[in-house]
């Protein structure tokens, strides 16, 4: 368990101050799978950087399974950094080092014989597509193989918790795929701790159960990720959600429902679990004389339940998409009218 | 592999006074080392010595070590060096005998008689701690300059100088390195190890020095080691006709003898 | 084949001289410079494990000693030398103030080398647990390695050219050969000769040097 | 206009060769914003690189505006890579120097007055939202933040050709789709060619016209991003846009379908242009006696054309199922049977 | 104060003589050093403008001159010496030989702080369209500005050492002081004295050096 007590850090300087993150409240549970997504410079990398000590709070507390690594003696933070790996944004490689030796270090620091390093720095290799690379060195990789190399060091060690620092943002989206799954079989099977900092919302609706949306260094929404995405609050939030699941009619639509005469109104119908299934459309069709046409629609899953969007045109009189309106009203999904 | 059969390890020969035939000196580069083992080895070794030569470049060090009994004995200093060795770094080194020693002389730079001299001349004197005394002294002794009263002439510098009348500019500075830069003066002062060296022909000194007893080199030991039979036989070696003989074969102007060899 | 005025055995025995006491004397003072480097670039101000104390006693203590001119220096420690090697002339006695002298030098080039590693490195080995020997051994080192190879380089070339005035102590070698024997009796046939041999050690230590150091260099 | 003519690399060392490229034909129009995707490793970088000779072809030829920049004289080559201008995978700023100096260097090494400098850098930092930065070091720079620096770098000269490698991958959704839109304003009001890597296919799917597809060295796919989109040939192609475009029926409505007892048909429908807005499914269930569900819906704007998918369960008697299908076959949209 | 038996006046001369020495050595060995270093970076295998022949032919003259001792080294240019400042003795004169000491000592330094600067920067340079000097000027020098200012402080104290030598033609200086009025002389606490002297020039140039660099480091 991870947590983060009004935890403020303030990078000064001669000529400014920087407040990277303000008074952050926050609790990972182990087991989580933990994504956190904001702006640029939002302040994220310096929260993930905290749990592991790298950097440490002006104010405030960290609690690493309830420990205060800023507290402990250096032995003892040496001790719990071990259970912690890092992917870290920039990979920080060692540009001496090959491409099997880098991922074989952290095991070397923990003296762990030689044909077990072997053993398990080729399975890692394998695994993220690198087995041909194995003594290559750094300068020599593009820079996606330099990522899963990261990836591959910081999974060496078996950690208890994981932190990664846009671990994919290098990767093309099939071996994004492949390493999401692992990360979620690590967290699955040996009960791994993810943290996950990530721009690629799609990272987080495949994998993460809970979500933190960042502005300026403060923590302005956080849930279930199908709490937040569904729902969510906060506008920044609202253009996270939208950048993936994204309900902006099209522009070309737009132009060409401007030409449409007849009445007609448009409505965004969100489902949210089994009732995207609902024959809602057809219902409509067959009970009122309108027409639906769809504007447009997304379907998106997340942590295993649907969210579908849906903007609908229903073109027909007045009074029969008045009445179903109130049908959709009843059908238990909401839903809001839209102008263009 | 390389390194201590040659060149360390000394100790263990130096104890037993009386059967010691194995002797050990610093020797530095010029005349008096090499006059040594020219002239006066020979006769040593005739008489069951052995001798190794340890090259030490610096006359400072080779004390400490002749101090310290690593070596036995140096043939590179006057007495003047030696008490202020003995003085400073509580030295216990003592004289056994004078040995014949070179004069310093000064010598043409730019100019080629002493009389040329001009207000302002340039004129480079050694500045090592044996030496720089010396050619203030040499320089006195021309008229060039005057000391101080009462200062002690083994010890003269350029701030005990009294008068410069000829507003005489010195530049102290490497007796080695004078000859090489000799038209860059007006004048030089240097030692005879340097003439030898540069292979200036001695007899063209200008005006050589009158060695004071005290500026004399000399044998020097261990003061526990003066009255061995080594430091005798060493002692007597120089003294010896046999190196009377050497040296008047190969003197050609270079040496001042001591009166020992006068006869 | 021109006359140098001296037997070959000396020259021979000159050239043993000089590799004994550079090779003996980088040794120890790679081993002692880099650990001064390390605890420099450790206990300064935003180092790992910063120590005002410890930093500024160490780089006090580094100034003094390069401040001190060589053949001062030689003078200074001889007691030291005396108690560790027994005697104070000779070819091995040299070693310790070649040390000594060289030792701080190092000290410096290594600093700067180990400065130059990026922080990024450090953090990934501070966040893999690694303590800080490790840290040094596994990462800061390897990191900077080509850049410590050829600080090295210049150590080397810089103890060959102290290794000359340690004639002063009786210590022979080819630099000492080329002052006393060859600049000091003006012998410049010889002079000449010693100095190329002297070259040729450089020369011979610098391509060494940038072979390795390009070879460890993976940017 | 960029052509690759038959380009090879192959990078060796004295352990292995690695071929980096292997007879790469592309033509890159003026103009064009041309997107290069493909997994990672599979030579994007380097072909990208061999535009301004930072790279050059083991074999063939690269023309930019018809000259071999291998070929040409040190001076007139520099002469022309000022007019090519770069964003680079791993940002590539001077440590040494402030984010006002990286901007403003290409147009120092331009000889540009010290006032136009000021002014031009400063509209580029604004832009990237970073003129509070402009006097911070790169080190204190959040990765987005030195990715935008980058940016702002590279257009500062107004080039004529433009690289960006991943230029966004560090960037959160909205800081991205500013950056695009700048891109693409570049590009129709400068005419600036473009040239882009990315792994984000919606990077793709916003502003380029062209495409290629790049696997294992080679160009195994290229067109107009519609045509790739919509009709994707080899598998890698198809891996990739259903990354974006997905098609995939989420799992948990796998689950319910497979409760479903009555008679029923899943099919997966293309929408292609206007005929997306065509009320078919309005038209479906009023003609016939099906009830239509829809288990999957995404809607995508490709160079203003919209790209619909749409996977249908028709539920009703068999002959009712059979003559909607032949009213959807007749309706100009193409469609698939799905087995689930 | 304990007597120095020596007069203030030539204290304080000896101190002016060094700096006066330090100060152009350092200036003019710093041009020409720099100049070395960059062009062996730029023609090195690899480089910016590989030329094995240019390479070959600085690398060695680097090698040559270091080789030499530096009190054989100030023999030697005599000649070019008079030929520059018209006289062979004396501080100005002692300017030359110190300047050929100390710029290839120079170039090795800063060729190695050169090197660090990461492929990418150059990169980045060439994609810009720089000329080989703007990349030199505006990417290569600055980006290394920490580790080269560290150089040039190494640089300084070793052209200190070299500074006592140069007494031997006649240029004076404190470590000139201290050798042959302290050390020759044996007088011990005139010796301290300058070695203070000395001790305080080194800790000024390390504590400024230390200092700049650290501003300029920015990683
Ligand atoms: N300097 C080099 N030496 C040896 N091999 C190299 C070098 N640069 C790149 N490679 C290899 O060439 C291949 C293509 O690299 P490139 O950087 O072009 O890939 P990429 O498509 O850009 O990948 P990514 O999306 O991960 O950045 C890779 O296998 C890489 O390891
Ligand atoms: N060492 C530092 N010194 C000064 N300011 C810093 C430092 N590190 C980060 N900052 C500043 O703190 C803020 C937060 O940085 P952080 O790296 O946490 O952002 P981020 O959310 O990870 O952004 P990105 O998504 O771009 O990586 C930024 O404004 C950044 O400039
Ligand atoms: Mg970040
Ligand atoms: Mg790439």
């Amino acid at each position: 368990m991870i947590q983060f007590v009004n935890v403020s850090k303030e990078f000064s300087s001669s000529t400014e101050n920087v407040n990277a993150l303000r008074g952050v409240n926050l609790t990972i549970e182990k087991g989580d799978i933990f994504g956190v997504i904001g702006f640029s410079g939002a302040g994220k990398s310096t929260l993930l950087r905290m749990v592991n000590a790298l950097e440490t709070p002006t104010a405030g507390q960290v609690l690493v399974q309830g420990k205060d690594l800023e507290k402990i003696p250096p032995a003892e933070l040496r001790k719990e950094r071990k259970k912690i790996a890092m992917v870290f944004q920039q990979f920080n490689l060692l540009d001496s080092r090959t491409v099997f030796d880098n991922v074989a270090m952290p095991l070397k620091l923990n003296h762990i014989s030689k044909v077990q390093i072997a053993d398990r720095v080729e399975k890692l290799l394998t695994f993220v597509e690198l087995s041909d690379k194995w003594d290559a060195y750094p300068a020599k990789l593009s820079g996606g193989q330099k990522q899963r190399v990261g990836i591959a060091r910081a999974l060496a060690t078996q950690p208890s918790i994981l932190l990664c620092d846009e671990p994919t943002s290098a990767l093309d989206p099939k071996t994004t795929d492949s390493i999401l799954q692992l990360l979620q079989k690590v967290n699955r099977e040996l009960g791994v701790t993810i943290l996950i900092i990530t721009h690629q919302i799609n990272v987080i609706q495949k994998i993460c159960n809970r979500v933190a949306v960042m502005e300026s260094g403060r923590v302005v929404e956080q849930g279930t990720v199908l709490d937040v995405f569904s729902h969510p609050k906060e506008s920044i939030t609202k253009d996270f959600v939208s950048t993936v699941i994204d309900d902006h009619i099209p522009e070309s639509i737009k132009k060409s429902i401007a030409t449409e005469t007849r009445n007609s109104t448009i409505m965004r119908l969100h489902f949210l679990g089994s009732n995207s299934r609902e024959a809602l459309i057809s219902a409509i069709n067959k009970k009122f004389d309108v027409e639906t046409n769809i504007l447009f629609a997304s379907v998106h899953e997340l942590q295993g339940t649907v969210l579908g969007t849906l903007v609908l045109q229903l073109v027909g009189p007045r009074e029969e998409i008045a009445a179903a309106e109130t049908y959709i009203q009843k059908s238990d999904v909401d839903f809001e009218e839209v102008a263009v | 592999g390389c390194g201590e059969t040659a060149f360390s390890s000394s100790g263990s020969t130096a104890s037993t006074a009386q059967a010691k035939k194995e002797l050990k000196f610093s020797k530095s580069q010029g005349p008096y080392s090499e006059l040594f083992q020219k002239g006066v080895q020979p006769i040593l070794e005739k008489k069951g010595y052995k001798i190794n030569a340890v090259d030490m470049s610096d006359l400072s060090q080779a004390d400490s070590a002749l101090n310290d009994g690593e070596v036995d004995f140096n043939v590179e200093q006057h007495v003047a060096y030696m008490n202020n060795f003995n003085k400073t770094q509580n030295g216990h080194l003592a004289a056994v005998t004078p040995i014949p020693t070179v004069p310093a002389g000064i010598y043409s730079g730019s100019k080629t008689a002493l009389k040329q001299l001009t207000d302002g001349s340039k004129i480079a004197v050694p500045n090592d701690a044996a030496n720089t005394a010396r050619a203030y002294v040499l320089l006195q002794k021309a008229g060039w300059i005057k000391l101080k009263a009462g200062i002690e002439p083994t010890k003269a510098t350029q701030e005990d100088i009294a008068e410069n009348p000829y507003h005489i500019q010195f530049v102290e500075m490497k007796s080695l390195n004078i000859p090489s830069v000799r038209s860059d003066f007006d004048f030089i002062v240097i030692t005879g190890s340097i003439v030898y060296n540069a292979k200036i022909d001695p007899s063209t000194a200008l005006l050589e020095e009158d060695i004071l007893p005290d500026l004399m080199l000399h044998l020097v030991v261990k003061d526990s080691d003066e009255n061995s039979q080594w430091a005798k036989d060493i002692a007597a070696a120089y003294q010896s006709d046999e190196f009377k003989t050497y040296l008047d074969k190969n003197n050609n102007g270079l040496w001042t003898v001591p009166d020992y060899s006068k006869k | 084949m021109i006359d140098l005025d001296i037997p070959n055995e000396k020259i021979l025995l000159a050239a043993q001289q000089t590799i004994y006491m550079v090779g003996i004397a980088l040794i120890i003072g790679t081993i002692l410079g880099a650990a001064m480097a390390v605890i420099l670039v450790l206990t300064r101000k935003g180092g790992i494990r910063p120590n005002k104390i410890v930093y500024g006693i160490l780089n006090a203590v580094i100034n003094v000693v390069r401040s001190i001119p060589f053949i001062i220096l030689m003078v200074f420690i001889m007691p030291l030398t005396k108690a560790i090697v027994g005697t104070r002339i000779g070819t091995t006695a040299a070693i310790v103030p070649l040390v000594v002298f060289i030792a701080p030098y190092l000290a410096r080039l290594l600093e700067s080398s180990l400065l130059e590693v990026n922080r990024g490195i450090v953090e990934a080995a501070q966040s893999m647990g690694a303590t800080t020997f490790q840290i040094i051994w596994h990462f800061l080192l390897p990191e900077s390695s080509g850049s410590l190879i050829l600080a090295l380089t210049n150590g080397a070339i810089g103890l060959l050219g102290a290794t000359a005035m340690a004639g002063a102590i009786g210590a022979g070698g080819v630099g000492d050969l080329a002052l006393t024997y060859g600049y000091e009796r003006m012998n410049f046939p010889l002079m000449l000769f010693t100095i190329i041999v002297l070259i040729v050690f450089v020369q011979l230590i610098q391509v060494l040097g940038n072979f390795l150091s390009r070879r460890l260099r993976h940017k």
